[in-house]
């Protein structure tokens, strides 16, 4: 306890609590995935596995002080119209990391394609088996073997 | 099982946790990720290149514009996907449906009207979205996604048979693949002028302005198109998975 | 133009998904057609592609999306970079996906029912992703090619029966968290370089090799990787994924999901990482690796042995085979690095050749276990002489080019001394002897009247021509171009390492 | 001196160009078989038009160009390749005029397949024997291997099945689990050569450890040789149709076997370097316990083709004995033991199924009184015999003669005895068939009637070789000299 009061939560934990909030959440999605027994709970993981590594990647692009990354009106009116040099007129330190952003954009929409598909195919399952847990399903094609 | 898992799941959690030690902290503005000189370029040059203020639309559909293509054809898989899983063609069981097919957009008076009052303005502030993506938050997907709401809300309002015959399944697919050629095939423009594949400084002869403004039009022009697809496909979904892939009244 | 060539080897499966939506479903054989037409060109543009490749001084080509330029020292758009190994990768791919197109033709109808059209979008869009994997030079691009691959085979597999809907269910959830884990890995290197580049990544790392950040990010590709390319532990969703699936379907993923993405892992090896790095941890998880390929072989060799279902027999075969490439590339050998790039080609033509032989088989006898092939020399003897070629290639008879890889491979295991994967490459030739001269014997030397199966499903609708086979012309003669790309490919063998030698990077 | 020619490559073409012409001619049994012959003739033609040249000490090459790096699939025609050549092409004719009376004696089914299958064979043969390298040994050594099992499994009923796993199981098997990794080692070894020369490729390149673990992988990974104790193929392989026992299991299949060890042996290795590693008497004593060993389970044979094979299995070992020896006389033996073992085997095997075609006769027990029934057979069945065993007036006598000289002069007295001992049995398991099969009481015989000898197709051959088989005692030189390339031993 001493060892956590002196300095590993200030210096762990604090600045670094985005790390730690998307590995729970990455595990709570994971486990989801691996031990539920309904299709639809394991998506649910799914989906909260891909939410923790979007949340990751936007957490990265977080810049201290920094807006959002488009030019503001003056700044693109005296580039533009004024022709003074963009390195002058932008303040890297003020506009956050745009790549983040653009990645996430593609990995959100990724995931909401797979969650559709998985749906769907999990629909699909029910309409063959009329159940969504794992091992009814199971039982239902233990006998048959082959169909 | 559930021990397993939880064992396994614990120790990838605190190895990752471990790991991550090393990494910067919220916000450092020293990180590589945020001082590298991609991240300034992107931050700097835009402005210069493009002509686009907006620079996540600009990586997005200039610099990483590849990357972007094939998000949309990953929307489309999605669309195509579902239909082809889970959608059953009854040509031939059941042509006539139970009731007779009217104008009857069915559901309650209060909602419908509601409905009718929205969706046009749903639809005109996804245009904005989309033409204005350079200039403000906004771009094809958000546009897209709106679109495609629009069609859902009227979908769950007045009833499927009703949206299906402003946006039927064949019309709906044939728009998500419009999407992507008008994309791609902007792209193959570029190679056509002699650029590389989606070099939009290349269709410079075609546009109004100089190269970078060139850009900054194609920009508007791909955004179009991943708008189509986003759209169309958005509504596909919803339809399919709503009804079972009958696309019969359903929800 | 010809620099267009690598896009353009992406573009016409891209444009031809495209027309065959458009074209709608009513239009069968349109489809075909325009798939047919956009799978010949885009081989033309990859064969274009490796004399390119082979004209050019620096033995790679660079392709820059969006024209921008690398001016500054480091990479802002997206950058395609073709060697040798990826040309012809890429050109197997396409050339796979085109021969799988003629094979298709008769059988889609039955198979797809009412949506032919989908088939055909959604088997293209594959071909593309497959081809994309192969030669961006962009981690993230990486990425999304990936999922566009899973997310197609996804749905091409749980169009099948409701089996194949419940296995692509699980190859979905194995999938995501594999393709997430690769992400994950991705998102770390970015925190530690600041771009995505691979080039770009690789150079920036020399100095920061050691971190612990860069240890984990190595090893969460891999794992994602691995989960991908069904490495034995994690092999669960393959075997019933690729047997469940409808044949078309199966006979076009087997060869080529896994060898892709094998030569994905090749690519972080050697070029992402660096050789040095990645094998100077060798004593700790190197020689754990080449051992977990060892239990991948002979598990994968057990498991086949064991089935009677001949088309999960072929996915354990797979398997196993992976288990040779992986094990072959974490050697730390020159000579086993070219024995698991080789192995990508032989392997895809082999295993190809013998999921169409077992798909028509299946398809005429409408059985799917081993005892199908009773007495079919005689039935099908031009089905069964591909069958053989395949199969002796998977035993590892010269001069077909299973021979030759398992010479690359034990020569890389020599070199190093690793006399247990020698021994583990050995025993599975063995069993692969056993697991193919049994189906042999019963098809040389069975007597019908033994299964008394006289059925012939595909005599009944009467529809497309019949050969000698009895079975349509398309298939029987995607076949045999299949069975003949495994004995060139063996044969041609010294040229294709000469090529690939020269894309490695010195280790 | 190497020249380039394109005869090794015409040599070997020959028999692989009669199967489209046997496949086309299915329709018509005797056009089938004339272009076997004409490709039987052909080929003999052209190996005897090549020995003058290789022995004015040319050596022929025909190369198809690289196929692994550093190694092209090549040929190259030196002494003991022609002898092996010679015999196996020469045989090739006899046996197709006794297969055509066998099978037509017996109405065989598929005989087309068999002749296609056939012909194939003997070009894999001749490809192992003109084989310029270790890998294009292997090539055709596993092409003969697959393209004899049709041959063997030709009856494919359960008992040709089982042979017929045997036969695969033990030659794929060993090939791929043995010599396959040895090869591979060799290739990495020799830094990408593996051609053969006469001090072998491998010389000084290699530890006495390794070389013995090599070495040993590859006399018992040539599985054809019959070496114990993967000799079980060869009486399992019985079960195929006597032409096929008599040229592939007497001539081609087992002599390729020994071929590619003695190969091995002074292509590979070296014997000067073998002597220097001082690893080949664990292959001599291997050698020696498959001789005795398969003597003494002869003897027990009532099967008489099964009896043939255990005697082939012994004097296999003889020819691997001898060029275990590394003595240039012992490898002398050794080749020309190829070459009279084969005429004195065929022969054998050829009775056997001339007995077979005639009176339906499989075990030794029935041949009690036979000699009168079929005086000519049995007649040729005592030559073969006696050459077998290495008495006089046959060709058996001569390479037994330098086997067991060689013998001496490497100073291995107890292997000396093992000659002895394995002689005697062989004339145990011999003689006696002989003597009761004329010699017997005429109320014991079995037989009575006429004489009744089998088709002249299968006589007339039968009778060359035994002839041959005499012949070879009175003039070995051709066989002595080409032997002579080889070890150096002048005449």
């Amino acid at each position: 306890m001493e060892f956590l009061a002196t300095g590993f939560f200030e210096e762990y934990i604090v600045p670094k609590f985005n790390y730690w909030i998307y590995v729970i959440l990455m595990m709570i999605g994971l486990f989801a995935m691996i031990t539920k027994n309904n299709l639809i709970k394991k998506l649910i993981g799914m989906a909260i596995f891909q939410t923790a590594i979007i949340l990751f990647y936007v957490s990265i692009g977080v810049k201290a002080e920094s807006g959002i990354p488009i030019l503001g009106h003056e700044q693109h009116h005296a580039i533009v119209e004024e022709g003074q040099p963009s390195s002058e007129v932008i303040k890297k330190d003020k506009f956050a990391n745009p790549l983040p952003h653009v990645l996430m954009l593609t990995a959100i929409v990724v995931g909401v394609s797979t969650l559709g598909l998985a749906l769907a195919i999990s629909q699909r399952i029910y309409r063959s088996f009329d159940t969504l847990e794992e091992d009814e399903i199971l039982d239902q094609l233990r006998p048959g073997g082959h169909d | 099982m559930k021990l397993f898992g939880f064992i396994a799941v614990f120790i990838v959690g605190s190895v990752l946790l471990v790991m991550t030690m090393d990494f910067p902290g919220w916000g450092d503005t020293s990180s590589p990720a945020s001082q590298g000189q991609v991240s300034s370029f992107y931050i700097e040059e835009t402005i210069n290149e493009t002509k686009v203020p907006n620079m996540v639309t600009a990586v997005l559909a200039d610099f990483r514009g590849y990357d972007t293509m094939f998000e949309t054809v990953v929307i489309f898989i999605a669309g195509i996907g579902i239909i082809a899983v889970l959608r059953t063609f009854s040509d031939h069981s059941s042509p006539a449906p139970d009731e007779p097919e009217e104008d009857n957009e069915g559901g309650d008076l209060i909602i419908r009207s509601t409905c009718h009052l929205v969706v046009p303005l749903i639809q005109l502030f996804a245009l904005y979205v989309v033409a204005h993506g350079h200039h403000s938050p906004g771009g094809g997907f958000q546009g897209g996604v709106m679109l495609g709401t629009s069609y859902i809300l009227f979908a769950l309002a007045c009833g499927l048979p009703a949206a299906k015959k402003r946006m039927g399944e064949r019309r709906a697919i044939i728009i998500a693949a419009v999407g992507i050629i008008i994309y791609a095939g902007w792209g193959v423009a570029c190679l056509l002028f002699g650029g590389n594949f989606l070099d939009y400084s290349s269709l410079d002869p075609l546009l109004p302005g100089d190269a970078q403004m060139a850009r900054s039009h194609s920009m508007l022009a791909v955004e179009i198109g991943v708008a189509f697809t986003v759209t169309a496909i958005m509504f596909a979904i919803y339809s399919n998975l709503a009804t079972r892939g009958r696309l019969e009244k359903g929800l | 133009m010809t620099e267009h060539y690598t896009v353009l080897i992406l573009l016409m499966p891209l444009f031809g998904a495209l027309v065959t939506t458009l074209l709608g479903r009513e239009r069968q054989n349109a489809c075909w057609l325009t798939a047919l037409i956009c799978m010949a060109t885009s081989s033309l543009f990859a064969i274009g592609n490796i004399g390119r490749i082979l004209a050019s001084g620096s033995g790679e080509l660079r392709y820059r999306m969006g024209g921008w330029q690398e001016s500054r020292g480091y990479e802002v758009g997206i950058e395609l970079r073709v060697d040798m190994l990826a040309a012809l990768v890429v050109a197997m791919v396409v050339l796979v996906g085109f021969v799988n197109m003629i094979f298709s033709k008769t059988r889609v109808a039955g198979e797809m029912k009412d949506k032919v059209s989908f088939f055909y979008t959604l088997k293209q869009l594959l071909i593309v992703g497959l081809c994309g994997i192969v030669m961006t030079n962009d981690a993230f691009n990486l990425y999304v090619l990936i999922e566009i691959t899973s997310l197609t085979s996804y749905a091409l597999i749980a169009m099948g029966n409701r089996r194949a809907a419940l296995s692509s269910f699980n190859y979905v959830i194995m999938g995501t968290i594999g393709a997430s884990f690769y992400l994950l890995g991705v998102g770390y290197l970015y925190i530690k370089t600041g771009t995505l580049n691979i080039d770009d990544i690789s150079l920036r790392m020399q100095h920061q090799y050691g971190e612990p950040s860069l240890m984990i990010a190595f090893a969460l590709i891999m794992l994602g990787i691995w989960i991908k390319m069904a490495f034995f532990p994690l092999h669960g969703w393959l075997p019933n994924a690729y047997s469940y699936a409808p044949s078309m379907v199966g006979s076009f993923m087997a060869p080529l999901m896994t060898k892709v993405m094998v030569y994905v892992m090749l690519r972080v090896m050697l070029w992402l990482f660096e050789g040095e790095y990645v094998y100077s941890g060798r004593l700790v998880w190197g020689e754990l690796i080449v051992w977990m390929a060892i239990i991948a072989i002979v598990a994968g060799s057990f498991l086949a042995l064991a089935c009677t279902d001949i088309k999960k027999m072929l996915t354990y075969l797979i398997v196993a085979e992976v288990g040779y490439m992986v094990g072959g590339a974490w050697l730390a050998d020159g000579a086993g690095i070219t024995g698991s790039m080789y192995h990508i080609l032989s392997d895809a033509a082999m295993t190809f050749c013998l999921f169409l032989a077992a798909s028509i088989v299946i398809l005429r006898t409408g059985d799917h276990r081993l005892t199908a092939f009773t007495g079919l020399f005689r039935r099908m003897p031009l089905t069964m002489t591909g069958f053989t070629i395949g199969a002796l290639s998977m035993v590892g008879l010269p001069p077909t080019c299973g021979f030759f890889s398992k010479w690359y491979l034990i020569s890389g295991g020599i070199d190093v001394g690793h006399w247990s994967y020698v021994a583990a490459l050995l025993f599975s030739s063995l069993v692969n002897a056993v697991i193919f001269f049994r189906i042999i014997e019963r098809a040389y030397l069975g007597k019908l009247e033994e299964v008394g199966n006289e059925s012939l499903p595909l005599d009944a609708d009467g529809g497309p021509p019949m050969t000698l086979d009895r079975v349509p012309y398309s298939m029987l003669l995607s076949l045999l171009i299949a069975s003949g790309s495994v004995l060139l490919v063996g044969i041609y063998n010294e040229t294709l390492v000469g090529w690939l030698k020269a894309a490695i990077p010195s280790l | 001196m190497i020249e380039e020619s394109f005869l090794p490559l015409i040599t070997w073409m020959v028999s692989l160009l009669a199967v489209p012409a046997i496949l086309l001619l299915r329709r018509n049994p005797n056009a089938r078989e004339t272009s076997t012959f004409v490709a039987a003739f052909a080929k003999l033609g052209l190996v005897a038009a090549m020995v003058p040249m290789v022995l004015d000490g040319r050596v022929l090459r025909f190369s198809f160009g690289e196929i692994l790096p550093g190694i092209p699939l090549e040929f190259r025609v030196d002494g003991l390749g022609i002898l092996f050549a010679l015999v196996a092409s020469s045989l090739w004719i006899l046996t197709t005029l006794y297969a055509v009376g066998y099978m037509r004696g017996l109405k065989e089914h598929d005989q087309t397949r068999f002749f296609a299958c056939f012909a194939v064979s003997i070009s894999a043969t001749i490809g192992v024997a003109f084989a310029g390298n270790l890998f294009t040994l292997y090539l055709f050594y596993e092409m003969l291997s697959l393209s004899t099992y049709p041959l063997v499994t030709h009856h494919g009923d359960k008992e040709a099945r089982s042979g017929g796993r045997t036969y695969l199981s033990h030659l794929l098997g060993t090939s791929v689990a043995f010599v396959l990794p040895a090869m591979i080692y060799c290739w990495v070894r020799s830094g990408g050569d593996m051609s053969f020369t006469d001090g072998g490729f491998l010389a000084g390149k290699i530890g006495a450890g390794d070389g013995l673990i090599v070495l040993l992988a590859f006399t018992l990974g040539f599985a054809k040789s019959g070496l114990m104790p993967f000799h079980s193929w060869l009486p399992n392989a019985m079960v195929a149709p006597t032409p096929v026992s008599a040229l592939l299991h007497a001539v081609a299949v087992v002599k390729v076997g020994v071929f590619c060890v003695i190969r091995v042996f002074t292509g590979v290795f070296g014997t000067d370097f073998l002597g220097e590693l001082d690893v080949a008497t664990t292959v001599s004593w291997i050698a020696a316990f498959t001789v005795i060993t398969s003597s003494l389970i002869a003897l027990s044979q009532d099967n008489l083709k099964r009896r043939l094979a255990f005697s082939t299995i012994g004097q296999l070992g003889y020819i691997i004995l001898g060029v275990s020896l590394l003595s240039p006389l012992g490898v002398t033996g050794s080749i020309l033991h190829i070459a009279m073992h084969a005429f004195g085997k065929i022969t054998l095997f050829f009775c056997a199924g001339a007995i077979y075609v005639a009176m339906h006769k499989k075990y030794v027990s029935e041949l009690v009184g036979i000699g009168r029934k079929m005086p000519i057979t049995m007649t040729a069945f005592a030559i073969g015999s006696l050459s077998v065993i290495g008495l006089p007036v046959t060709g058996g006598l001569v390479s037994k003669w330098y086997l067991v000289m060689g013998t001496a002069e490497s100073g291995q007295i107890a292997l000396l005895v093992v000659f002895l001992i394995s002689s005697i049995l062989n004339a145990c398991y011999f003689l006696p068939i002989v003597y009761r099969a004329f010699l017997c009481r005429p109320e014991e015989s079995l037989y009575d009637g006429d004489r009744q000898e089998a088709p002249l197709a299968c006589l007339v051959p039968l009778c060359i070789t035994a002839a041959l088989s005499v012949f070879s005692f009175f003039n070995p030189n051709l066989f002595l000299k080409l032997a002579g390339l080889i070890t150096g031993v002048q005449y």
